[in-house]
């Protein structure tokens, strides 16, 4: 299969990208061959990355900024390296990124670091948030970019409020003046939704919150493994993003922050490697990104997620985002032609990534899940982290396809043709 | 694991629809899925007199729940609270627990359910709320006695 | 070399051992043998820790609870696996084991707790903690266990104390009675000193925490790879340990408490995967562990870790630590032979692990680690992140050996004949 | 990396103690070892007139900060800053830096240092003092001219 890009470049060839994926050759349920659709909740990854990782612990495993001898030398060049590699993927400098385990350690250090700037120097003084301030979120938004603001605001008193969502999935921003007002400490709001793939407006949300002296924080989970970006360029205060969904290790996440922000902002973990100066009566801390990195770091998974970026580079982020959308069109052309499939999320590809959610009339997405599974099609059902917005979108649960590089149309159809065969079984078709 | 039995009790549940009166309400919800159902019990001196609920749910969640209100309306609490106790003992064999079709009738159908774990909630998130509201009737009752 | 245990079953092969990790056939500083004396900053891993973490990816990766696929079935056994495994390791039941991403964020998430549980429910009463509350401490502390909470003291109130150590390296607990009192709210020590080697009294200190009413804390990161631990047996009522200190991979560590305990701890990092129902106004949590599992998890870490508990277990944790107090003992021999060198820490090697730091009369630890990595012998310099400790040894940093299963006798050979070297190129033997 | 030169300047340290009386004082630490330096830097016009220092640390860390006084006193301050910027440009060159002798004097005897990260903060943390205290200097006079 080919796509071709909106640049008219050499289109990806899945082919290829297939055979670097071990994960991808296996059977699955008597022998079905595995058609992964489920990348949108992890991702799998490539040799170049399983092998970085392997080469990194069997020659140079040693603790980082730490030792003096040569393990701990290129152990920490390694670590450091990626560090570099990955700032320059997604448009930042390197002392601006956060290792943390997940994207979730990422929404929670800075919801911390504004609760801890109550009891900080005066530098923290931008972060320190309390009754009559508001933080404002999104109803299409991830569990991790929800839950912690809630506990925030329960911790300081502050006030959670959300733009919500329209009919057809997208952001309801009619009411933007309103909610985002000098009142307004931090604008939280995802990149692109898990759920309805629906791209959000970066930019204009960013500028609007300036406008009132708001901090933006992105929820960049879907967006940076799918589309080329750039955080310093598009203005945005913070993002968060994983590694696990950008054919990286578990267990590694990303906070991105602008340099004179993670530089005024208290720590969150503390601990080893995060300080200055330690007495027992009280201890002083290192300058970022170190400040935010407490005991020892994920050191080997660093290493690759630095393969990882490299991997989607030299594939090229441009063409990966447009075979997404060959494929992506196809499964809103393919399921929309059947009766009683309902999309959730926009029907039209605009502005929209490769997360496909639907619900099936007569067919509860478990079943309709189970159903896929047994015919090797890996989706995801449930609420998807995203209990809101199934609640705002009327419907309990749905069953989400989401796509990546390694994915092919001859997948969309096995999809397609799954959901079919789940109506047949029910007997609602 | 789509028995036929299961299937049947999907598409025609018995029992279903709350009912009044009732001695207790039990409200579940599967975390991972959104699935809901809220059951009440209604007994009859040492008996379990009537079970009526509603939900939101999957094949397995709902079949399983019309199973269940065969199984334990009529009995006393103590049959209902041993036939629930082989139920969850089956769902979580993963296929490895022989099911006796003398305590589980219908329910012996889930023995395949029991081999996918993330459906075993499905099926139990009835039985849940069957144990919750059990537990809540006793209490109201020590209340009462108590007041 | 052989040693014998105890018992005197059968001594570990630490040839055999050797030959499971690639990294130490490996060569250093043009062409000289490694010689790794750092295992307890990290340790290096067994094939069959790199490989059972390989296997997992190249066939079951997926994400944990909540697909319902075939891959993310096999994922979850696996995760859960592990946990099971691990669990059995140190004496708890799976249901008492939170996994996080190194020891650290352990000690965080129950000093963060404690500080949440001043806006959470009634069931969280017993961890709160304000002014007049202790926490009590050591001077022995690494700053994993020391800044969280004076982080916490700073949020809440609380104020910290602490035990002092005596000149040899031992916890002075002749004040005791004044320390551990009724507004004691916990009492948080290391069970085995990463600088000192020193063993401290588990059992004696639960003791008397319980007699106030106080909560326990053993950070067990020294003291889970090198000998036979049982939390449950001991009493103590949490415990942390760390991955890569015991073969497994970076990025995972473990927290142990008492189940009853758990279950009335509010939640510290907060997102998808560890919520009970979720509306916009507010949400509740799932019960323990998954409450402090928040976002997608360490899946192919914790699976290493419990592949690398498996090694530990067929080795044997009784003539691991048999072995490594042998090679203690041959180290406190060889550098206590040496004129100049002084040992800090217990000069004994009863209640004694194998950390041997030490300092070199006219030689600083930095320039003697020099030496000794210009010799391929890897041990580390500094303060290791006990920089209290240090000043009350009266020394800014020392250079510290630290052993493990796969260390031998020529090794610590080496070590003392590195010391001796470097004595010589600066001039001071 | 130990070269004669740094070891004559570690056994034998120019300049080392605290003299009075001086312009601006620094105090830096090492955080990953704990080596400190305290260091004083008295101004003639606008040349270095003194720099005094106490501290402990490795050979590198000192026999760097005797290193210093040598390049620093006496120079204008405008010399004694390019000093320093060839000197942490050689440090952190991993060695690949060609280190330039008119200028750096003695101080071309640390380009093996470079190739050790972890050293390249011991060679520099007298000047990092330096810095502080010449930025330190500027800001009282800053102060004593606007009061
Ligand atoms: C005694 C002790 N406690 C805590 C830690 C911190 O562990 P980690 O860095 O894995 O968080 C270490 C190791 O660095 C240690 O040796
Ligand atoms: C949009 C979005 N935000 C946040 C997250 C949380 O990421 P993680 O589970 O890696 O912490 C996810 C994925 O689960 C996501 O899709």
């Amino acid at each position: 299969m080919t796509t071709t890009t909106s640049a008219g470049s050499v289109p990806l060839d899945v082919g290829a990208v297939r055979g670097d994926f071990p994960i991808l050759a296996r059977t699955v349920r008597d022998g079905k061959p595995l058609v992964y659709l489920d990348s949108g909740a992890t991702s799998q990854r490539p040799l170049q990355v399983l092998d970085a990782e392997r080469r990194f612990l069997e020659t140079s495993n040693a603790a980082v900024h730490r030792g003096a001898h040569q393990l701990a030398e290129e152990s920490t060049d390694a670590y450091e390296g990626a560090r570099v590699r990955i700032a320059e993927f997604v448009g930042a400098t390197p002392g601006e990124l956060v290792f943390t385990k997940n994207a979730t350690e990422g929404f929670n250090l800075v919801a911390y670091a504004m609760s801890n700037s109550a009891t900080s120097g005066e530098e923290a003084e931008r972060f320190r948030i309390g009754p009559g301030d508001e933080i404002v979120i999104t109803e299409m938004e991830h569990h991790a970019n929800l839950v912690p603001w809630q506990q925030l605001c329960q911790r300081t008193g502050a006030t959670l409020r959300w733009f919500g969502v329209t009919d057809d999935g997208r952001l309801d921003l009619s009411d933007v003046d309103s909610l985002i007002t000098e009142r307004t400490k931090l604008v939280a709001f995802t990149h692109q939704s898990n759920v309805l793939g629906t791209v959000n407006p970066l930019e204009t949300l960013v500028r609007k919150a300036k406008s009132v002296g708001a901090l933006t924080l992105a929820d960049a989970c879907q967006s940076v493994p799918h589309m080329p970006v750039d955080f310093a360029g598009s203005g945005v205060d913070f993002a968060v993003f994983s590694g696990h969904k950008m054919l990286g290790p578990s267990g590694i996440g990303v906070l991105y922050g602008r340099r004179e922000l993670l530089e005024a902002m208290p720590p969150f973990i503390t601990g080893g490697s995060m300080i200055e100066l330690v007495r027992m009566e009280g201890s002083t801390f290192a300058p970022p990104p170190q400040r935010f990195e407490a005991g020892s770091p994920m050191t080997s998974q660093a290493v690759g997620l630095g393969a990882a970026v490299e991997y989607l580079s030299a594939v090229g982020m441009d063409r990966i985002a447009a075979h997404e959308h060959a494929l992506t069109e196809a499964a809103l052309a393919g399921l929309g032609e059947i009766d009683g499939v309902r999309i959730i999320g926009p029907a039209d590809s605009a502005d929209r990534g490769g997360a496909v959610s639907f619900v099936i009339d007569g067919v509860h997405p478990h079943d309709a899940g189970q159903v896929l599974d047994s015919l090797g099609v890996a989706v995801r059902v449930g609420h998807h982290c995203a209990w809101p917005l199934h609640r705002r979108m009327g419907v309990p649960a749905t069953v989400r396809a989401s796509f990546y590089l390694y994915n092919d149309l001859s997948e969309v159809d096995a999809l397609v043709a799954g959901v079919r065969e789940a109506q047949r079984f029910f007997g609602v078709a | 694991m789509y028995q036929e039995i299961i299937l049947d009790h999907y598409k025609n549940p018995h029992g279903r629809g709350l009912r009044d009166p009732f001695d207790a309400e039990s409200f579940q919800v599967n975390p991972t899925c959104g699935d809901e159902v809220t059951l009440r019990v209604s007994l009859d001196g040492d008996k379990v007199g009537d079970v009526s609920y509603e939900g939101q749910g999957c094949s397995i969640s709902q079949a399983s729940a019309s199973v269940l209100t065969d199984l334990v309306v009529g009995h006393t609490v103590d049959e209902a609270m041993s036939t629930m106790e082989a139920f969850v003992e089956l769902m979580q064999g993963r296929g490895q627990v022989e099911p006796d079709e003398d305590v589980l009738e219908d329910a012996v159908a889930f023995a395949g359910v029991a081999k996918y774990p993330a459906r075993v909630k499905c099926a139990l998130l009835g039985w849940m709320a069957f144990k919750d509201a059990l537990t809540r009737t006793e209490a109201n009752r020590r209340n009462g006695e108590a007041s």
